[in-house]
């Protein structure tokens, strides 16, 4: 069923266009704009790392090494259209215009971290696994009835196909013939479990056949290979075409969050291999290389550029002050209910006497 | 209400059937989904006519998948439109469980307001009615219990499009619980006009000196019967209240009512344990302790599952059992 | 997609055999235990439809037009497999060897409905759809674990391939190689919504792809044609190589349920003419002429035998008395909590009292 | 215990794999399932090690799918096995939720005791560990209000063992909740050998005279810190009970407790509507009417989701509440 699948492939390894289909439009700056953005994605998850180390926020979940499957389809994106991810996805909500400030607020456990720009359709994390891929369906959903030409993306992993409701929104998108894109980032975990004890089949793509919408198999470290063909299934699907399911095939440098300890399941060996052959930011500057778009100067001027905006984000994050605990009560309802008001006013009649 | 109202003898679900009309053909917004709801027009008949005033558009067959009718609801509700999901059975809920519980519930409170899901869950429910296994569960505490979800039962005609009108303009998740029992026990005076009766607020169905009966939904008419039955034979005269939400309590109204009897008995069809009647015996415990001149007693369902219907009448609380409550309570 | 999964058949509507594979196995015996087993099925239901319109039972869901479907696929277990039907697979469950009492006492609403021969691997019917299939699966998976070659077959719609369940069911199967058979009919609607509406793929069958495992599409009116790829998928499980997907294309004749009126959503035409046309009943009848197998004594004799079973059953449904309300209390945990048992004890007070 | 009692200094989570490694040996029956259990050792290392012991036959790694995991055991438990399934989270048992109240907890009933579901689902939960969303939520009460399942919260390492161990030789299922804020809070002397803690009986752990404490799980260290500090500076005397089991509820404990008493104070995580507080305040009223002196507390969660982890502390109830709450009501 993999020779069904193949891996579709734009850029080799080493940054060496295989398929020459869009490369006409693989232009320095479309290239630079997308090298841009995955070195802010890694360079925030780096910070992100050390701040939890620091103790400066909680917990955190690092994408190392998705960076290309995230922003080659968050890329895709219009003003309008709908995002759906995952803990994992931050560098797909950056390359949508999320706040800085806010993810890290995020996984500091501030509410405020939930909260988009305005304007901006970008759901919080879906925290219970593929339950996202049904708010997909339903706000693109509504996009087609209203008549627009969004739609909505949903991110989820390799383990999420296993849950019951990807199953339920890949057939409510099919059947309605929904504008959304469901990406999938088969990085081969989900946490310690590989994603042959995941599932029989060899390929996520497939699974497309059961709902008779195109499925896709794509490299998900090449970052053009994922940005054209996302475009195309979004196109489709704007176009009326309904869904397409896509995966992407990566890799996750790092432990599942930073409370997880990988060696206890996986060769650490096999991620150094995949750091030092397959890194998604290494292939494109080996094709800006041979392009000639590249110029030393040039990354460590924007490389500059980004440590200011993460260092200032940091700042605004940590001038954030205290999360304000009356946030609890007060978005519950629209107009809280009697037991809240009271448990609120005890709250705050509480938070008064200790002041 | 002034003469000038046009009203129509119904039934409570044709009292729904017209709550969702009205509500349609004023707002583009409103859509219904679930299983067999359109061409069928529901199994109990509740969308009956529907897919012809509104098309198939509005009124949408889905396949048979509770967490995909509620979770993509609740994109549907957070992107324009304002949702009616059908369970067909309250039974048939429970797949949706994740996405009502950690979705519909909480997009609000966890976005501080920035996207919310104007969602009514409409749901069949209770024993009585002869069904099979599952579908005659009462599980209204479920809900109450979940953060971000207003619960809501009417027991007739009037009281069902009134608020399921005020279901469906809430800006947030209603569950909106219908009685099967009730469905066509009885027929009332319905206004054809649009009119609202307020969540939250229950309902003061007769006065009484001695005690104060507690109910909802389909055990209303057994609470009236064993009221009527008791001040015939025993002349105790019983405040009965119909709750009509369970989420939020009408704290105002119990309070009020068992301050001046004393004495209550609360009757549900869920079991006792983990049942919303201990919600109302902790409410009364916290307002009226002084006032409370016997225990409160409570007649519920079993703790055990709904059983098959040759034998759900043993289940169910009866006017019998509610009396012998009154009684124990009165003579305590 | 259809073409990749063709609609088996090895007898034709006319009774003509069209696929001579398992032609020596179609012996008069076997077609006579077959033809037997459907008529008795088809007995069974009449009557029940009878009984529930004079109100001696309750509402009752009949299955007229797939007893081939149930049958073809029941024949295939041996004792110590586990069978795990739907509330319209009683063909199913009669040919395991179900009682017919017990059968009648369910529509009744009795709890001794729910219980099977002692002994019979038969679960009650599984009300919420498609929640069977993960029983079937972990007790197929537990024979396998004791190293038996018991399996387990799960029966379900067109419909319930929409549940999470389903797509976990079949996941999970696969996964772990279970010794189960995932028997589908496609009786063509779920209450009122066709199976067009319910999926955007032509079949069922191909849903197996998601899990690769083999997907088999056949004549679900083909008595034989479900025997014997049934038998062969129960043959595979049995022998390690995990489960099977059978699509078994059929039709109901009747309503959902007594209380449904299917006048509302579909052309009853159709039903006319499958009736008339596609029969499972008259095509074995057929081919029981054709080869010689057939006598009009033989069938009076065999339904005459039928109907005084059913008849006896009946009776003894009837003589079965009130149905004990303790049962409601006494099996809820192996030693009723105290709750409970204070909730009996109070029930039986009661019972005397009105005595 | 006597002194040939040989013991082990452990925390509750290791109690827990201690009272699942125990059974393992006795029982080929008793097998493990979930996400993550097998060479990870589970996100909280509850059974770490196991896989080396007992090899992956025995301690099972599935796909990442809630429903599948209790579906396929209750399969596997009406055939033989004793299977633990693993929630990672109590706040991901949703997805299960219909396996759970359909299934699991009916089958005995429904088939009158021809098959049966011999199921232990262990479940980390509660706030206060800086976990996200979701992860920290406590649902007791949707369980004790769902017939055919008993409800087991430990609070400490000893009593974690003995109740693992009594719920797997249950011959029914069990939900077993693991309080995440106790799985590495003390270190007590756990016996090397088997040993039950008997469901359905709660302990009282401190005697006192002014009032009863009522707890599980979490709340423990909470209460026992506010008893302490409230005899110091007020002399009040508390009664602490830990329930430990909160379905079926120790009657007879909290009975004779209040009764002495004459007042209780109840404190839970649980939003306080729908809680099991409520039960207990019912349990109070049934049992006790004539020997209160003062109205019943709840201290609680409130009416909310559990919010993000940087206010989480704002939601939980802690001792300064509760102490509140028993100068309130011995005060009253
Ligand atoms: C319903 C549910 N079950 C379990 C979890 C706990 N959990 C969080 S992440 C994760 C693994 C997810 O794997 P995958 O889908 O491959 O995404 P990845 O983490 O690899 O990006 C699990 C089991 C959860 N969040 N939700
Ligand atoms: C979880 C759940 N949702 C809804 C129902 C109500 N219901 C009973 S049968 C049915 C249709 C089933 O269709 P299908 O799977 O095709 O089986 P068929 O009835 O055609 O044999 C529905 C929706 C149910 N029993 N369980
Ligand atoms: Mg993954
Ligand atoms: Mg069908």
């Amino acid at each position: 069923m993999d020779t069904q699948f193949p891996i579709k492939q734009i850029l080799n390894e080493d940054g060496i266009v295989v398929n020459s289909e869009y490369e006409s439009e693989m232009t320095e700056s479309l290239t630079k704009e997308l090298y841009t953005k995955m070195l802010r994605a890694r360079l925030f998850d780096k910070k992100s790392v050390n701040l939890q180390r620091q103790g400066r926020i909680g917990t955190y979940v690092p994408f190392e090494g998705q960076e290309a499957a995230q922003i080659g389809s968050a890329l895709v994106l219009k003003e309008g259209d709908w995002m759906f991810p995952t803990y994992r996805d931050h560098a797909a909500t950056l390359t949508y215009g999320h706040s800085l400030r806010n993810l890290f607020l995020y996984w500091k456990g501030y509410p405020m971290g939930c909260v988009p720009p305005e304007g901006k359709k970008i759901f919080p994390p879906a925290v219970p696994i593929a339950s996202q891929l049904l708010h997909a369906t339903g706000t693109a959903w509504a996009e087609k009835m209203k008549g627009t030409d969004h739609g909505s993306i949903a991110y989820f992993g390799d383990g999420a196909t296993s849950e019951g409701d990807f199953h339920e929104g890949l057939n409510f998108a099919s059947v309605f013939d929904v504008p959304v894109v469901f990406f999938n980032q088969n990085n081969g975990f989900a946490i310690s479990v590989p994603v042959e004890k995941q599932m029989k089949s060899k390929t996520i793509a497939q699974k497309a056949v059961a709902y008779d919408i195109p499925g896709i198999r794509l490299d998900g470290n090449d970052v053009f290979a994922v940005y054209f063909e996302t475009r195309e299934a979004m196109k489709n699907a704007r176009n009326g075409n309904g869904p397409t399911l896509i995966e992407a095939v990566t890799y996750r440098y790092g432990a599942h969050t930073t409370a997880d300890d990988p060696s206890k399941y996986r060769d650490q060996e096999e991620s150094k291999r995949r750091r030092e052959q397959t890194d998604p930011l290494v292939r494109i500057e080996r094709y800006m290389e041979h392009k000639g778009f590249w110029e030393d100067s040039w990354k460590a001027k924007v490389e500059n550029e980004i440590t200011v905006e993460i260092e200032k984000a940091v700042e605004e994050m940590e001038a954030f002050g205290a999360a304000p605990s009356t946030d609890m009560f007060t978005h519950v309802f629209e107009t809280p209910t009697w037991t809240i008001q009271e448990q609120l006013d005890e709250f705050e009649a509480r938070a008064k006497e200790e002041v | 209400m002034s003469t000038a109202v046009k009203t129509q003898k119904q039934t409570m679900v044709q009292a729904i059937t017209d709550g969702m009309r009205t509500m349609m053909r004023e707002h583009d917004d409103v859509i219904v989904l679930g299983e067999d709801v359109g061409r069928n027009g529901g199994v109990f008949r509740a969308t009956d006519g529907l897919i012809d005033e509104f098309s198939d558009k509005r009124i949408i067959d889905t396949p048979l998948a509770e967490s995909g009718i509620i979770g993509t609801s609740i994109g549907l509700a957070m992107n324009g439109f304002r949702p009616i999901a059908e369970m067909q059975f309250l039974g048939f809920i429970y797949p949706a469980f994740n996405q009502i519980m950690t979705h519909a519930s909480r997009i609000r409170s966890r976005t501080l307001g920035h996207f919310t899901v104007p969602l009514v869950i409409r749901a069949p429910y209770g024993a009585g009615v002869r069904a099979p296994e599952i579908h005659s569960d009462s599980v209204e505490a479920l809900f109450t219990h979940m953060p971000g979800i207003k619960v809501v039962v009417p027991s007739n005609a009037y009281d069902a499009k009134g608020l399921l009108i005020a279901s469906i303009e809430d800006p947030d998740p209603v569950i909106f619980l219908e009685p099967m029992r009730c469905y066509r026990s009885h027929k009332l005076e319905i206004p054809e006009e649009k009119y609202i009766v307020e969540i939250g607020k229950g309902a003061r169905l007769q006065e009484g000196e001695d005690i104060t009966l507690i109910a909802w939904g389909a055990m209303i008419d057994v609470v009236k019967k064993a009221a009527k039955e008791i001040e015939e034979s025993e002349g105790i005269t019983c405040d009965v209240l119909d709750l009509r939400t369970l989420f939020p309590l009408d704290r105002d109204l119990i309070a009020e009512s068992v301050q001046k009897t004393g004495r209550a008995v609360i009757v549900h069809e869920a079991p006792g344990t983990g049942g919303v009647g201990n919600d109302i015996v902790s409410l009364i415990n916290d307002t009226s302790f002084l006032h409370m001149r016997s225990p409160i007693k409570r007649v519920t369902g079993h703790d055990t599952p709904v059983p098959m219907f040759a034998i759900e009448d043993d289940y169910l609380p009866n006017s019998d059992r509610v009396k012998q409550a009154i009684i124990d309570t009165v003579r305590f």
